[in-house]
């Protein structure tokens, strides 16, 4: 997004402390087909999976996703439709389940729908859309073929004359995130890494954020150093426990690796790999009435089991 | 001589490397399994960062992944993850551990793709922090099976810059991390011409011959004058290093 | 009518100025004061930021600096200072609430020095983040006593940016914040005309005449046509005020 | 700092984790005359107090101090000789307690002694530092006579085509910085404001971290999420209760307010304002054996009221 038109998003938005609790359907219709859309949490950790789990549900097209390390929720967007196109330092399904078949399908028959960057550099623009500035330098990815792919402009420091990059700052039109807990207003707490999170939701026009609690306002104002977003950055919170299922919430649970295999292995042996993920889509996506009919799908032994093994005292 | 396959030599060799007190970013795998491996042995205060944001996490059951809550347990600290790439350009990681789909005479890395990128044969995953690390780390190893596909005159595409086209390249373009210092494979270690920055075999692990690591390379390969001879896997250092994949997820007997 | 002096008519009239909802930065002092009194009176949700890091504190009793651990108590947040002025930067502050010992025809504000900064005639405390606050923030109020050595033709030293030089002076040099909108001392508010950024009187306070506003004025200060007159500050409004400063360590009678 | 040299401090430097426990006369031993120093807290808050009274003891000389906003302290290091060069944004007693006299003395007699930036932009000097880039691009200072004094360089972004100036990094060679508990190894957990404490800790080649208590590593490993600065930033740790006194730390005490008070009216009304500073250096700095007897100077009613208002349970 033009950097001036992302500033003049945040002047104009209501910021102001006001209940913004509302439900995952109202969340997600602010998002537009063909919007730029920030994912926090990064490969299976701290995924919002609710929200996309719902972007799939009302059937977005063509929205441009942006995450720092791509996981199965990649193969999810792409086979729906949700996605157009990825921007993302890395997409795979995991390092021990292979390469993903359905990035290759994708990204081979249509190389721009994957636009690789390096961490560093996909973190440095949303920094620099978080600090309203239109770019920053890096040394990172120079001359390296990322440089000529992405056509960064070359800088050299005037003061230093150190030869640099130049990173584009990102404005995502929505930031997507996923709390462990946070207040009604939206100021929200994340334990273990936050990822890019801070950044994009700084970045973003609108941030759209799920927790796993809603708590008092008192109980964030106990402990305000554990605060990584503010409330005047959030525009809905929706309480979703279980809410980056079947990847894994920091201190809460973690991932259901059982069934991320289960899907993993299958689409390994798929004869046909988009109809796998379709049926896969169907069964998890479009046919729960609602969230938690979706977390049925899993089970209780699963989410039991994920949270005696990922619950870390006293998260 | 103990018995052992080339996965549990190579990563034993990537152990040694490293030293006591060294801040290192390792990704997942055998660049990681040789990382906790240094400390059970003989690097017990080695501090192992990842990008997801964990430093000098208490790694006890090996994470199928560096970027979940498993590997970063413990943690002294859980830095947003630009926070963890930017202590790499800052020079904070003295060792960047690095694999790779394919590796040039001059240490360049691809993990993009075989082919070219508008027409890929290949598309594989891509940078993640690869880049990062090896345009910024102090120093980068390399650790990687040896087979004349991987190793190649010149890598389809530079997602991770060693020496670029060798000599003065990398520096002219203005990189200040100190490039590759080894690489490590099942069959030696290879380290890089002063001036050419060309690859050239240092060592060989025991039994390996000069003419087959040769072999196994996909570009002509010069050989140091004086070289070495690794020493072999201990029993001590096979024990420990087993106990750490008991289920073989990496130390398996065929490639790697 | 109620009696009331200067400050206390000023800070009240600062505190009208602000709207239910907003995010504001407010310096120590009378600004602060408007700010809470806003939030006593019809903005109890108007959330005030400090540079030091402090989130829409809960201010009970007044600070004597609001760079301390109790300007900060039971804030939402503390995030650093940078992070702190770059929510400036990005848009997300409202109002910003200013003072200072010169301020000139377009709104410019000195805090740096009297005379000039080779050979000050006084040095003073300097910028602090004022000048982001003005560089930056949607919208600037500037809250002075009003007299003729403070409200001059052009300050010694532009330390926080107004509208400069007038006219698109302001924008041509790339600065993204609206300016200042209004200017509110013990006599009247001024704000500036949309053409030259010249600031012109719209209200005077009851009792105050256009001739003593122009005459405490250290440059030809134009008049709106519709000028208006304030409403005097209410019962509820003193008294609530009052009760924040009880010690009057702001809310002098004589200037401030 | 040379942005090459700078990096090349961080590199060769050992950052290994290891005990770094020190006295604070050997901390202190680690600063040279001359040298470019960064100052943690803000005003008087967190303001690492002991480390500047021992620089002060130890007659170091014609040091560069940068801190975001200047308090009393700078009254001391220019008249004890120690400051030759105050880098700031603001430079006062205090709102209350008026302009800083001595501040006057020393700036109207040589300009160049107060070195002004905005708050931002000093702020980004460090950010860019600690991130390893010799300049960052903001609009902040723009137009004004701060960005002529400064002779700071433009910058017109190649992407968006926007009017930017660019803030040169600051690498300074020591940062000195208290926190409210630490690990032997240094990592430190601070807690209200982190200031610019984070990004100087980054930006410098040595850090000298005092804190209030040190705790057990264990404890830092229970709460990863609290720890600001890890060890592998910091050089010498040095236990010092009531380390910022008589300036405050968040949730353990407050100033000294009578004590500041004391001072600053004994100011205003000295006529020998330099004649006055001396003094009070004679007394609270060259003449206690250590620091508690410094301490001892405030008293313990002092230091149990500051506690008893400053407290911030769980803290």
């Amino acid at each position: 997004m033009d950097y001036r038109k992302a500033r003049q998003e945040i002047v104009e938005k209501n910021k102001g402390i006001r209940d913004k609790r509302t439900t995952l359907e109202e969340a997600v219709s602010m998002i537009n087909d063909k919007d730029h859309v920030a994912v926090g949490g990064l490969q299976y950790t701290r995924t919002p999976m609710g929200v996309l789990w719902e972007i799939i549900r009302q059937k977005k097209q063509d929205i441009t996703f942006y995450k720092p390390l791509m996981s199965f929720e990649g193969d999810w967007l792409f086979v729906s439709g949700a996605m157009g196109k990825a921007v993302t330092s890395w997409f795979s399904g995991g390092v021990t389940w292979g390469v993903s078949k359905i990035m290759r399908t994708f990204a081979e028959r249509d190389p721009s729908t994957f636009e690789e960057w390096s961490l560093l550099g996909l973190s440095l623009r949303f920094k620099a859309g978080a600090m309203g500035i239109p770019c920053i330098p890096t040394k990172t990815m120079l001359g390296s073929d990322l440089e000529k792919i992405r056509g960064l402009k070359r800088f050299t420091c005037p003061y230093s004359g150190e030869e640099m990059l130049l990173i584009p700052a990102v404005n995502p039109d929505v930031a997507i995130i996923h709390s462990q807990i946070a207040d009604k207003y939206g100021n929200a707490q994340i334990f273990g890494p936050p990822c890019l999170d801070i950044e994009t939701a700084k970045a973003a026009s609108k941030v759209i954020l799920t927790t796993e609690q809603i708590v008092d306002n008192e109980h964030i104002r106990d402990a305000p150093n554990s605060t990584n977003i503010p409330f005047f950055c959030v525009d809905a919170v929706v309480e979703l426990p279980f809410g980056c299922y079947p990847h894994e919430c920091y201190g809460r649970y973690e991932p259901a690796y059982e069934k991320l295999g289960e899907y993993g292995q299958g689409l390994l042996k798929a004869e046909d790999k988009i109809g796998f993920v379709q049926e896969y889509l169907d069964k998890y996506f479009y046919q729960p009435a609602d969230f938690p009919e979706y977390l049925d799908l899993f089970g209780v032994r699963s989410l039991v089991e994920a949270t005696r093994r990922g619950r870390i005292w006293p998260l | 001589m103990s018995d052992y396959n080339p996965a549990e030599l190579t990563v034993i060799m990537g152990s040694r490397a490293l030293q006591d007190g060294q801040i290192i970013f390792a990704g997942a795998g055998l660049p990681l399994l040789s990382a906790i491996h240094a400390q059970k042995m003989h690097a017990p205060s080695l501090a192992i960062l990842f990008e997801v944001g964990g430093v000098a996490p208490r790694i006890t059951s090996l994470p199928r992944s560096t970027n979940e809550a498993r590997s970063v347990r413990r943690s002294v600290a859980t830095p947003a993850t630009i926070d963890m790439m930017l202590y790499l350009q800052r020079g904070f990681v003295d060792v960047g551990f690095l694999g790779g789909a394919q590796i040039d005479r001059h240490g360049n890395i691809n993990s993009s793709c075989i082919g070219t990128l508008e027409k890929p044969k290949v598309r594989l995953p891509g940078s993640g922090g690869a880049n990062d690390i090896a345009s910024s780390a102090n120093r980068v190893f390399i650790i990687s099976y040896h087979e004349k596909r991987r190793f190649v005159e010149k890598v389809d595409f530079v997602t991770s810059p060693g020496f670029l086209e060798g000599g003065q390249a990398r520096e002219k373009t203005g990189l200040m991390g100190g490039g590759v210092e080894k690489v490590i494979t099942n069959l030696g270690i290879m380290e890089f011409d002063k001036n050419s920055r060309s690859m050239t075999l240092t060592a060989v692990h025991p039994g390996i011959t000069e003419e087959e690591v040769r072999e196994k390379t996909g570009f002509e390969l010069p050989v140091a004058e004086d070289l070495k001879t690794t020493t072999p896997p201990s029993e001590e250092e096979l024990r420990s290093l087993r106990a750490l994949d008991p289920e073989k997820r990496y130390l398996k007997a065929g490639d790697f």
